[in-house]
């Protein structure tokens, strides 16, 4: 668990004029999974973002710093190659309207598989570590819109996990879902951080509890504290880490 | 003409209440209808209280809303066919219909045979009546005009087949709605033939007018039928015209009405 | 989370506490005041307490887990909820040793004591004002209280071995001073506990605050 | 990473072709006003607009079309919109998903596709001749009223609808009456949508032609009553452009159409914004 | 419920009525008048019928029939690819800002009364097609040209507002998974909006189709069966809107019934636009 | 704390075919929160909805049974009086696009108050109560629509005290918003029981832990145990119930 | 929440707790036999042991706060938990006297026992064998076995009355004999209280189960 997966240094992020993070430096391990919390507006997505350069996207977005994903830093990286490595959750699942199939060998095919044996062995094994596969094998075929919210998101990570990611980032992907829904996600979870390394943003500081090895809290685009999740959660050192998630905060 | 509203029965707006009627319906001939909007003008300049709407509608509707009687005067620009005589009919005008080319066309004269060969199909390039080597675009109204219905009559294009007389005109020929378009039609394509009322068509500058069987089309020999293709405008009506109507007619036909016939190029039915 | 309430709630806990100790601590001081003037009626009053104070361990411990169920505390506020729960543990431990010294003030109460008893109500006086100030401490989460508290255990274990020695010296004068001896040897040790006992609140005390665990005995 | 590349430079083409509709639908669209404002514009004076047409339109103003113009969309508003804004209230709020709906939605949808032309062809036979009322005013607003209902109906339902169910549960909670919601809460926070649907109809109703020529008519003279007939704009236009009787008159009077169009796309717009706005803020 | 809120329910009611009755009333009053015809004619003869001369009784529509579809045809094979094409660049490509600027322009050339668009295609397309291709110009192609741009605003909105429509989050999914934006557009986005995409095609059509006096005033008219794209032609509208001035008995009741198979054409594509189904997925 | 002030008899309720509520009966005590939890579809907003008959406007509803509210049948009550008895805040937040001030004022508008004085009272009483009137009083006459999600539901809160309710309704009234603006619900929560009788759905846990007094677990339409909070938290009888709120439900 | 993750955890909890009453049953069996046969070594070893048995207090009582913190659990899962963090204080404290016992076989070492060690051994098996039904009821959440070992504990205190009586007997026959049989005495009671402390466990593990408090003593 201690090999370090992500390294960021001295990160500061702009929207325009206004600065979403701020120098953050952070080391983020292999094969475990790290929770992000803070506050509504605290940074979160948009530090998740940097790592997959999603916010390439928005338009008068400023970096500074680096952000080194496996020793490469990401901005040497061609962007497609890096969002191939890592993957990304989003909040409300968001699988494509066509079939349970297509959805998972959408990554492949767009990265190039045609073999349809290579492909149906990809949606097997995907689906497979995204715990689906006995759900849905008999209806790979069925719009993935058919499936229940939880399954979808199942489904939205095992469409990440296609594409071979390494570092797998979840933005709070469980806020949209029921708690048993929820419930397997989080067991997902358990499995996967054996294999990748998973970053997740929550709002729930029962979830960052439950599920993650180590914690790092938001506030105001700072990392204000970054350890154990358990000693996040038992002996937070910072005074605001432990007024959040005690709730007095604000 | 106008494009116009659709014919039978009689869109008439009510009248008012007063025992003198102030106000009358014309409809019928679009070809007719621009020179009825110019006398009715002169006449209510004279008359202000007088309220004359002119609707267009096409001969045939003229024709029967006259007869019908749901217009106090209906207007035709053909001549009446002998079932319908029974109209009292006031001819205020005679007009040529005006065989029209683009000003470029060589071509200054044909005949009326040549026209009937044009009209059928059996002449398709200019070269064939003297013209350079180029398709003749054929240009002719629809049916159901009077000044369509006139053209096939004076250049025989109807023929009788069993008891049926058929339009032979060709089916490919550029159709257009009205006098006007008829006339822009041609001013836009050299290679273009097409007929409109000689009233409407003289002054234009951007179309010639042919000569036909050797003669020109002018209101001389339009007036002594050296030009072969005329037909008279007529005002309809069912019985003697009385008050305003009568007044109009009479206007019409009084020497200051048919010297607006002339301003606007028709020929005075009444010298 | 309902800060309001919840904060309501811990106040609530600290003054059952507070509560809890006084009578432990009453219980203590008349156990020993029962000894020393052999007041048997007072020893059955500390005996009888005995079934408050753990009717009151059990609503303190039926209070805390109903927060922590409820509630879901975490840092700080799970680690002062855990430490009541171990801190009532220690308490009731206290009073039932004061019980034990008031069945034997009723078992001793028709006999001539052996000699005076000065060390013993002075061992207890010492350790009474230890439960009291390591409740203090406990309360008003104050580490340098709680070290002080601890510290005084030494003085008490001092009078304990000294109570030892001069009573084995005297069961050795007299075989007769045997019976009462022994009683008073478990007396002695039974105070000893007691600090003993305080000793741990006062580590559960600074445990609450700092999250460390530490020994104070060393 | 050849594939990369391939996508990059597949992506590249794509988007230059993309660019190349717009920028040329975008052109399309200038060329036309430029056009017909360039040509019209000179001609186009307040005494145009003031002076009444002679000569068949040949010269000239155009103020009894601007008058007929008038009354047309100011009566068909008149008519559609308490209807239009009515049958959306009771398709919301009201209908009950069945049949009876079903054949209402299939009615204003159905109306919706019809062609002007179809409308003519019914305005004239029902309004002109079966009820008798003449080539009017009238008959054309009627006529038009029926074409801008489904409209109306359909930006009315679709702002009624987009007022959030929570507001109509909220209201009734508080033990409003269900007419009590419609009229206090759904009706103003719909509004503005619905002004929208009514501008569209208007704008509608002005660009309209081949519906209007056969049931109002195409009488120049300004309409004393609404049941005289009358020439609306588009009409006069229609009229001038296919008979070529003035090409200043033509253009000028297109200019003035094009400019109402602008008008009502630009109060439409704004009426959009505010929408937009008050929910924003 | 109390009594005025009846009232006033029944009231509305009424309103939602007058939409299917003006249905019933508009089909039953074309029926009426043109049906004796086409039952004089024979429907087969009035559809298949190739020869138009009303003045003598021969009402054959089927030149206007090919004529509609041919213009139709056109208008939607230039106008649906600039179309969609405008509306993937405006949802997707163009800033913010350009789409800003671009969407009142769109907006605009949807509210251009038809007759203006009929004025400039007979003024600038036809002359234009005529010099081009040594010809009359009045064509299916300048209609088609004419009615491309004026269905392209319909198309454009609609397919732009079902692109819209399709959730941000497709997009983002696609891109976190390393695809190109141009493979998120065709993989992704236009298949989840493809079945508004669809309705704006189809209400494109409907809108070429029932074009009166645009169409009028730049196809020629001519009752023939058209040879090639070049050549003139009457749409079935085109049929109504310029022989209905002059038209009366039995030639206008012949008018009507052009007007029923417009209609039954109308109502065909409606119907197809409502089979659509609305949502993405199912 | 003991005085029942709903009390419901043998009560079914059925969607056309589908039972969705099962001989619930249950009594329901004045001045406390009463929590509903149980799994998603389980019955709890249609019993919610049952006692202030928002029912009524689904077709096809059929309910027998007594419910009485105050001793009275519900169905005996005007619905309008019901609905003015028995006030409801909902999942989101849903103020009416219109002013702070008016929307509070709606209520009592509708029910014929019009003096401007005795609105203006109701309005600062309501809103105080509702604990916004510090954060809104010199912001009347803005559009509620600005207002923070916390805000608009206290708003909603406020609005629905504006007409003097004994019962106030609650159906999952935080699941929308902020663990901040949570908090500040949970907090008036306790003040409100001072005064009306809530009831409460929620699908948090923990929050029905923290802030109600007596709790109802729902499942299929059945109330399977009803108790005080406490007791359902720590020592549930029912199986289920502990299988429900531990979570190895399902 | 993770429920796979939380019953693992759950496990492991008691298996700590296994391993935790294996070593306090060790140290407890040991100090007897050290102090049967009079072995400093293995005194000492007990002695040593107390370190590790204090040292797993510390961590299960941590594991058990961070699964309270972070698996906040409710309802019996909360019970185990909780019952946990109060099994292992009484276990402690069993260690501790094993501890006491432990120091006085070594403070004895040199001495000749007064007479051969027959009950306190005696008392002392039986108490090991509650210690170890007493955890495995607690895992096995076996709440009749709880109360069949903590009906054992009357057997020990009727050995401890009668050691308490023979020893004093001794002590007044032969004052020599004082010294030592004090010592034993405590041994006794000792071996007494850890019977308590089984007691104590049992209680614990019944309301773990039942969420009832019960006082198996009476
Ligand atoms: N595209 C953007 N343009 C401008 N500012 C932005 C943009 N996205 C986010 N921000 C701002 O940056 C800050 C951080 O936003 P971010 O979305 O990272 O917060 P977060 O911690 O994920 O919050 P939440 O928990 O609400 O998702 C906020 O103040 C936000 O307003
Ligand atoms: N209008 C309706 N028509 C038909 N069935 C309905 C309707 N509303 C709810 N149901 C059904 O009744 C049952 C109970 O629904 P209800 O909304 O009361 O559940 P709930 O406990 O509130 O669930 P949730 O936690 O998801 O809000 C469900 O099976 C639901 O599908
Ligand atoms: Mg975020
Ligand atoms: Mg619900
Ligand atoms: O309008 P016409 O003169 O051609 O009948």
């Amino acid at each position: 668990m201690s090999t370090i997966k992500i390294k960021v240094e001295d990160t500061n992020l702009y929207y325009g004029d206004h600065q979403a993070l701020k120098d953050i430096n952070i080391d983020i391990y292999e094969k475990a999974v790290t929770a992000l919390i803070g506050p509504s507006g605290c940074g979160k997505s948009t530090f998740l973002r940097c790592l997959n350069r999603m916010n390439d996207l928005i338009p008068n977005v400023r970096r500074n710093g680096k952000i080194e994903i496996a020793g490469t830093n990401v901005d040497k990286y061609d962007v497609i190659l890096l969002r191939k490595k890592v993957g990304m959750v989003f909040q409300k699942p968001n699988p494509f309207p066509i079939s349970i199939y297509e959805n998972v060998a959408y990554g492949p095919r767009i990265h190039g598989v045609k073999s349809k044996a290579v492909l149906d062995d990809i949606v097997e094994k995907s689906l497979k570590e995204a715990a689906l596969w006995d759900e849905v094998k008999d209806r790979l075929k069925n719009n993935a819109i058919g499936l229940s919210g939880g399954q979808q998101q199942r489904l939205c990570i095992a469409r990440t996990m296609a594409v071979e990611p390494e570092v797998l980032l979840m933005d709070e992907p469980t806020s949209a879902l029921d708690p048993a829904s929820t419930m397997k996600i989080e067991d997902l979870m358990e499995d996967l951080k054996k294999q990748y390394t998973v970053i997740i943003v929550t709002h729930n500081m029962q979830q960052a509890g439950r599920i993650s090895d180590y914690t790092a809290f938001f506030l105001n685009g700072e990392i204000i504290e970054y350890d154990k999740t358990e000693n996040i959660f038992y002996k937070p050192i910072d005074k605001r880490t432990e007024d959040y998630i005690t709730g007095r905060f604000g | 003409g106008c494009s116009g509203q659709p014919a039978q029965n009689e869109p008439t707006p009510e009248q008012p209440k007063e025992p003198e009627k102030q106000s009358i319906v014309i409809n019928g001939s679009t070809s007719v209808q621009p020179l009825a909007e110019e006398l009715s003008n002169a006449f209510k300049s004279k008359n202000p209280n007088a309220t004359i709407d002119i609707q267009g509608g096409g001969s045939g509707v003229g024709i029967k809303s006259a007869e019908d009687g749901v217009v106090d005067i209906g207007m035709s620009s053909r001549d009446l066919k002998p079932e319908e005589k029974s109209l009292k009919e006031f001819k205020i005008a005679i007009d040529g219909i005006a065989v029209i080319v683009h000003p470029e066309n060589g071509v200054k004269d044909l005949t009326v045979e040549q026209l009937r060969k044009i009209y059928t199909g059996q002449i398709t390039n200019w070269k064939e009546v003297g013209g350079k080597d180029a398709k003749i675009t054929v240009v002719t109204r629809e049916e159901g005009s009077g000044t369509r219905g006139a053209f096939i009559e004076l250049v025989k294009l109807e023929v009788t087949e069993g008891d049926k007389k058929v339009d032979k005109t060709l089916a490919s020929a550029i159709t257009q709605g009205s006098t006007g378009a008829v006339m822009i039609t041609v001013a836009g394509d050299a290679n273009a033939i097409g007929f409109a009322s000689f009233g409407s068509a003289k002054d234009k500058t951007d179309i010639k007018l042919i000569n036909i069987d050797g003669a020109e089309c002018s209101e001389e020999n339009i007036a002594t039928g050296t030009y072969k293709i005329s037909r008279p405008f007529l005002m309809l009506t069912k019985d003697e015209p009385t008050g305003l109507a009568k007044a109009f007619l009479d206007f019409i036909l009084s020497a200051e009405g048919q010297e607006i016939v002339a301003e606007n190029n028709y020929l005075k039915a009444v010298k | 989370m309902t800060r309001n309430y919840f904060d309501n709630e811990l106040q609530e806990l600290k003054l059952d506490l507070i509560r809890m100790s006084s009578i432990v601590e009453d219980a203590l001081s008349n156990s020993i005041n029962a000894l020393k003037r052999q007041d048997t009626d007072l020893a059955e009053k500390v005996i009888e307490s005995d079934d408050i104070v753990d009717k009151m361990e059990i609503a303190i411990e039926d209070k805390c887990l109903k927060l922590i169920a409820l509630q879901q505390p975490i840092a700080k506020d799970l680690r002062i909820i855990a430490t009541a729960l171990k801190i009532i543990t220690d308490l009731e431990r206290i009073a039932d040793h004061a019980v034990d010294i008031a069945k034997i003030t009723k078992r001793l109460s028709k006999e001539k004591y052996i000699k005076e008893l000065i060390d013993i109500p002075r061992m207890a006086y010492i350790v009474t004002g230890m439960v009291k100030d390591s409740i203090d401490a406990y309360v008003k989460q104050d580490i340098e209280k709680a070290k002080e508290v601890s510290k005084r255990d030494d003085e008490v274990d001092g009078l304990h071995a000294q109570i030892f020695r001069e009573l084995l010296l005297l069961m050795m004068e007299d075989p007769k001073k045997i019976n009462q001896s022994t009683y008073f040897l478990f007396i002695s040790q039974y105070i000893e506990r007691i600090a003993d006992h305080v000793t741990n609140i006062c580590e559960w005390t600074i445990y609450g605050v700092t999250g460390e665990h530490i020994d104070l005995n060393e | 990473m050849n594939n990369i590349n391939s996508s990059r430079n597949k992506e590249k083409i794509a988007f230059a072709l993309l660019w190349g509709f717009s920028v040329m639908t975008i052109i399309i669209l200038v060329l036309i006003l430029a056009n017909i404002i360039i040509n019209g514009i000179s001609h186009l004076s307040l005494g145009f607009l003031l002076e009444e047409p002679r000569k068949m339109g040949k010269a000239g103003g155009i103020f009894s079309v601007i008058v007929s113009t008038f009354y047309i969309v100011a009566l068909s508003t008149v008519f559609a919109a308490p209807l239009g804004v009515g049958a959306s209230v009771y398709l919301t709020e009201y209908a009950k998903e069945g049949i009876m709906l079903k054949i209402i939605r299939f009615g204003t949808e159905s109306l919706a596709g019809i062609p002007s032309i179809i409308y003519g062809l019914f305005g004239y036979s029902f309004f002109v001749v079966y009820l008798n009322l003449k080539y009017s005013i009238l008959s054309g607003a009627l006529t038009l009223t029926l074409m801008i209902l489904p409209t109306i109906v359909r930006t009315s339902e679709e702002a009624i609808k987009a007022v959030p169910k929570s507001y109509r549960e909220g209201s009734l909670a508080l033990g409003a009456t269900k007419l009590q919601t419609i009229r206090k809460i759904i009706i103003p926070t719909a509004m503005p949508g619905i002004l929208t649907g009514l501008i569209l109809g208007v704008g509608r109703v002005i660009g309209e032609s081949a519906a209007v020529i056969y049931t109002a008519g195409s009488s120049l003279g300004i309409p004393h009553s609404i049941f005289r007939p009358g020439r609306t704009l588009s009409v006069h236009l229609y009229t001038l452009a296919s008979e070529g009787l003035s090409r200043e008159n033509t253009y000028a009077t297109a200019v003035v159409l094009i400019i109402l169009v602008f008008i009502i796309n630009f109060v439409a717009n704004r009426l959009i914004k505010n929408i937009f706005i008050a929910k924003r803020r | 419920m109390r009594t005025s809120e009846r009232i006033i329910e029944k009231l509305l009611l009424i309103c939602a009525g007058i939409a299917v009755l003006g249905v019933a009333l508009i089909a039953a009053f074309i029926f009426a008048e043109g049906w004796p015809v086409i039952n004089k004619t024979g429907i087969m003869n009035f559809l298949w019928g190739k020869v138009w001369a009303p003045t003598r009784g021969v009402y054959g529509i089927f030149p206007m029939i090919l004529g509609s579809i041919y213009v139709t045809l056109g208008a939607l094979i230039i106008g649906v690819p600039i179309g969609i094409g405008c509306a993937v660049y405006l949802a997707e490509i163009a800033s913010p800002k350009l789409s800003e600027i671009i969407k009142p322009g769109i907006e605009l050339l949807a509210g251009i009364p038809s007759v203006i668009y009929g004025l400039y295609g007979m003024t600038v397309i036809v002359p234009m097609i005529r010099k081009v291709f040594n010809n009359q110009g009045f064509s299916i192609l300048a209609g088609s040209i004419i009615l491309a741009i004026m269905i392209l605003p319909t198309i454009i909105n609609i397919s732009k507002d079902s692109i819209e429509a399709v959730p941000e989050e497709y997009k983002e999914g696609s891109l976190a998974l390393g695809s190109s934006h141009w493979q998120a557009i065709i993989r992704v986005i236009l298949p989840s909006a493809r079945s508004g995409i669809l309705s704006a095609v189809i209400l494109g059509m409907g809108r070429a189709i029932g074009e009166t006096m645009a169409v009028i005033m730049i196809t020629g008219n001519s009752t023939f069966i058209p040879e090639s794209i070049l050549s003139t032609a009457r749409t079935l509208t085109g049929n109504i809107g310029i022989e209905m001035g002059y038209a009366n008995g039995e030639h206008q009741k012949a008018l009507f019934a052009t007007g029923i198979v417009l209609f039954v054409f109308i109502m065909i594509l409606n119907l197809m636009a409502n089979l659509i189904p609305k949502k993405v997925g199912e």
